[in-house]
């Protein structure tokens, strides 16, 4: 695992490619991390597969609620030889949801680059095909952001049923 | 996907009377026409129906329709050890048209419950469903926005618990399903709930009939019970 | 691929480059026909559909459509606390529980810096190798259905039942069980079941070697898996594919042996790798881990050590009954542990282990309450089934079922 | 005249009978439907509503293989009647059934040798 110097150097070397690339590094349970801007992903992702992290294991997405920028995208490096793991992660706000696609460069990431897009809400631009993967194509709302309902019915036990309460459409209206 | 029901086929009370004739009969006090009506009633008549369904309930073809979890417990339903070939219903058929019994094994995602209920609808008559594991029983473990319960667009025969139900426990829920063709007289789904002449129609022309019907029943003389809507 | 001889030569090769049309008829002089080899088809091995566009037997495009068992578990996750989302997240891949009840808790006991005892890694052990066992051999029964091997789709099912016996007995429960806790395992195993173990150790590798007798000389079966749509490692490592797959292509990464977990650099045991990485590969590859992974189970049996079979830390496990009557320590640590349960340090991870059919990454961030803040979990399958056009195209459509046999895509996994 | 294709005609009829027996059987045993559902008469496309339209023009090589089938099928059709009786016609048949099998032998090199039984 790339220990913290290890990180720091990294993040170093990327912050002379690009001055405004790095916004800082993390070091959690011996792995470290990197936060990037959004708009420099494509770089950093081909500097550290320069570096020897030449594959990109996952793409996910992560909604982070009470604090902005709200939605994150975090890419799992992995480098075969030297063994290691590395992070990259980067931070758009709701309003402006738009992050360059690595696709083209990474042909992992299409699929799951649909998949953060559907449950997220992330627009990835230059995407060859972005369109839902999970939900059905025509759905309302990103499921997995932390304010959309969870759904589902109430358990219909026979005390909401004496009420008169009516749960068939999933809301508690009275009986129509 | 809409039932709408033109007149209730029978209310409680009716039910009700036959259960007292039923228990008269039993005790012996029922005579005369009475006892006349009541076996043409309710002993099946003609012998060709009961031989009917004991081919039909000994050689159910069930679809395979795995979708998740619960298929794998029914394919081991096929398996050596809980064979369920003694009872005549291994040939698992991948088409609906020669599938007569659909298990539905899994968790039914929205999108996937209009292509489970066109696969039903292809399945020619008479065709019935069990639903197999928590999932498609109730929303089981999964009560969230993705899961929609079999109840809430195919009518059920007979719901299996558990999840996934022990391979014995769907076989027990096929022999439930077996006697129950074998007894009940009724074929389509639509005699054994009491939907006679009820149409399936898709939610947008629904209404359109429904205003139809208003008006007929507007200016006809005798307004049969309120025909009520009840989601299937 | 069989090349075109003579009498086909004069005739203009069909190049299909635009997008895949779904609703207009192709044009006329085109005999392009898309079809959708959809949710609900045998040979799918699941709810996976594809829109295919044949050329009279031969696929020139193919797109993967999922989503048709999406039933939302990292949302529901979300909603239940740490030990109380382990049945949820069991449900995911739904033929490796094992495995993602494992990447789950790995990623909570990293989070919460706990460490397992060793006896309970060497049960771990054992029961995911079992676990992967009963996966290769439910995909050897039904890919080997597709091929139209029907009998061998019984004899694997016999062997899956004898290892679900060892599960119920061990954990009570068949499929899903439950037996990992948060910090170790839910039990210790019984008295009887290492003698259990050790007889079905030993009819195992007759069984392989059974169902090798009868696949590896029936001409049908080889004809249609021997180079049959390979795909070179280059292709493969970009599309991010793990597992037997990339292991076929003669790649030897597996993280059992690369990075090793829960004390897998104890056993020795050898990574099967093709050359190839045709569909023959793929199958011989997954016979030979059946064989390995029984080596490795003998091996945690024979070094079973003694101990406690779940951490002592009695902030993330539950103490035992007997002792609930006496100290009032362990009453006040049972409520706690049963109401709200264990409060997690704020902080993300990514637990990546190796399953059946690949890296099995189980992504957590907490956020310091005793409810995960985002649950992700990077399948195998969903990855892999990127690879399925490039293996596929200009293949038949015979070759295209037993390709998506040998990928064995659990959809309960791709659409979490 | 009569009683020698006795067996063959009683044959056809069991064989008319028993056809017709299973087509129509399923229209009376079996219920009917008082209103068909939605979906019963399209055609089933692994449960997706089906886009493929009635004029598909199908490709060549089902034609040719389809043509190869029944031109050496009806071959083996012819040597089944020789077969049975062939020791009652004497040397005359079995030579005459040689040059007949070794006119359909250099076709199906000729087919062979241009490649016309691969598929496309």
């Amino acid at each position: 695992m790339p220990d913290a110097p290890g990180t720091e150097l990294l993040a170093q070397e990327l912050r002379e490619a690009h001055p405004d690339a790095v916004l800082g590094t993390e070091f959690f349970r011996e792995k470290g991390a990197i936060r990037v801007a959004p708009e420099a992903i494509g770089e950093v992702l081909e500097i550290l597969r320069a570096k020897g992290f030449k594959h990109l294991m996952s793409v996910h997405g992560v909604d982070y609620y009470p604090e902005e920028p709200r939605l994150g995208v975090q890419y799992e490096l992995l480098d075969r030889d030297a063994l290691d793991r590395l992070t990259v992660k980067l931070r758009v706000p709701v309003d402006a949801p738009s992050v360059p696609s690595v696709t083209a460069q990474w042909p992992t990431a299409d699929h799951q680059e649909r998949e953060v897009f559907d449950m997220f809400g992330v627009v990835f631009d230059g995407h060859p095909d972005l369109r839902r993967i999970l939900m059905p194509e025509d759905y309302e709302g990103h499921p997995q952001r932390r304010d959309f309902p969870l759904g589902g019915e109430p358990v219909l036990f026979t005390h909401d049923e004496s009420q008169g309460k009516d749960y068939t459409m999933g809301t508690d209206r009275p009986n129509a | 996907m809409e039932i709408i029901k033109r007149e209730k086929a029978g209310d409680a009370g009716d039910f009700r009377i036959r259960q007292l004739q039923a228990r008269d009969m039993l005790r012996g006090d029922l005579e005369g026409d009475d006892l006349e009506r009541y076996v043409q009633e309710r002993v099946i008549t003609t012998t060709l129906d009961r031989a009917a369904n004991w081919a039909r309930g000994n050689s159910l073809f069930p679809a395979t329709f795995g979708l998740a979890c619960c298929a794998i417990e029914m394919m081991s339903v096929v398996g050596a050890r809980l064979d369920i070939a003694r009872f005549g219903f291994e040939a698992f058929r991948a088409s609906p048209r020669q599938a007569d019994l659909l298990i539905l094994s899994g968790r039914v995602s929205i999108k996937m419950a209009p292509i489970v209920r066109r696969i039903y609808d292809q399945m020619l008559d008479p065709k019935y469903a069990i639903a197999m594991g928590a999932c498609s029983s109730s929303m089981g473990v999964f009560n969230n926005y993705a899961i929609v319960p079999a109840d809430k667009f195919l009518p059920v025969d007979v719901h299996v618990p558990g999840c996934p139900p022990r391979p014995e426990a769907l076989m027990h829920g096929i022999l439930k399903l077996r006697s129950m063709v074998h007894s009940d007289p009724a074929m389509g789904w639509r005699e054994r709930y009491g939907a006679e002449r009820t149409v399936e129609v898709l939610p947008d022309e629904g209404d359109a009939l429904l205003q139809q019907e208003a008006a007929a029943a507007a200016n006809a003389v005798n307004v049969p019970g309120a025909g009520d809507t009840d989601g299937a | 691929m069989t090349e075109v001889t003579d009498y086909r030569a004069t005739e203009d090769r069909v190049d299909v480059s635009q997008r895949v049309q779904t609703l207009p008829s192709p044009a006329p002089d085109q005999e392009l026909l898309t079809l959708n080899m959809g949710p609900h088809h045998p040979a799918t091995h699941g709810v996976l559909r594809l829109l295919v566009t044949l050329e009279a037997e031969i696929v020139r495009d193919l797109k993967p459509i999922i989503g048709y068992v999406h039933t939302g578990i990292e949302k529901t996750a979300e909603d239940k606390s740490y030990w109380k989302a382990i049945p949820v997240v069991e449900r995911m891949d739904y033929l490796a529980y094992y495995f993602n009840a494992m990447a789950f808790c790995g990623a909570t006991e990293t989070l919460l810096d706990v460490e397992v005892p060793k006896r309970a890694q060497y049960l771990r052990v054992i029961h995911m190798e079992l676990n992967r066992i009963m996966s290769h051999l439910v995909w050897l029964g039904t890919s080997m259905l597709d091929l139209g091997a029907v009998s061998v789709w019984w004899y694997c099912f016999r062997e899956r039942e004898t290892i679900l016996d060892l599960f119920e007995q061990s954990s009570g429960q068949r499929m899903h069980t439950r037996y990992f806790q948060v910090g170790g395992v839910m039990e210790d195993v019984p008295v009887g079941w290492d003698v259990k173990l050790r007889q079905f150790l030993k009819k195992m590798p007759w069984a392989v070697d059974q169902y090798l007798d009868l696949l590896n000389r029936n001409e049908i079966a080889l004809r249609r898996l021997r180079n049959t749509c390979p795909l070179d490692e280059q292709t493969l490592l970009d599309l991010g594919v793990t597992g037997p797959l990339l292991r076929a292509a003669g790649n030897p990464w597996d993280l059992r042996k690369a990075m090793p977990y829960s004390s897998y650099e104890d056993f020795d045991f050898k990574i099967p790798v093709g050359t190839r990485g045709d569909n023959y590969d793929r199958f011989a590859v997954r016979m030979q881990e059946m064989k390995e992974s029984v080596k490795i189970i003998e091996q945690a049996l024979d070094g079973l050590p003694e101990g406690p079979y779940i951490t002592e830390d009695r902030k993330v496990a539950l103490p035992p009954r007997h002792e609930l009557a006496t100290s009032m320590e362990a009453l006040i640590h049972h409520f706690k542990l049963v109401t709200e349960g264990f409060r997690v340090p704020p902080g993300e991870v990514y637990y990546p282990i190796e399953g059946p059919r690949g890296e099995y990454g189980m992504f957590i961030r907490s956020d310091g309450s005793s409810k995960p803040a985002r649950v992700h979990m990077r399948d195998p399958s969903f990855v892999n089934l990127q690879a399925t056009l490039p293996m596929v195209k200009d293949a038949y459509i015979a070759d295209l079922i037993t390709t998506l046999a040998m990928m064995d895509p659990v959809l309960g996994g791709v659409d979490r | 005249m009569l009683r020698t294709y006795l067996p063959a005609i009683v044959f056809l009829g069991l064989g008319g009978l028993v056809g017709a027996l299973f087509v129509t059987a399923g229209s009376f045993l079996g219920p009917k439907p008082k209103t068909p559902t939605t979906y019963q008469a399209d055609p089933y496309e692994s449960g997706m509503p089906s886009e493929v339209h009635q004029g598909f023009r199908f490709g060549i090589s089902f034609y040719l293989i389809a043509m190869l089938f029944i031109l050496f099928d009806i071959e083996v059709v012819f040597l089944y009647p020789i077969a049975v009786q062939l020791r009652s016609f004497g040397t005359f048949a079995l030579v005459e059934t040689v040059v007949f099998i070794g006119l359909l032998v250099v076709a199906f090199v000729y087919v062979w040798r241009r490649g016309a039984l691969e598929w496309r």
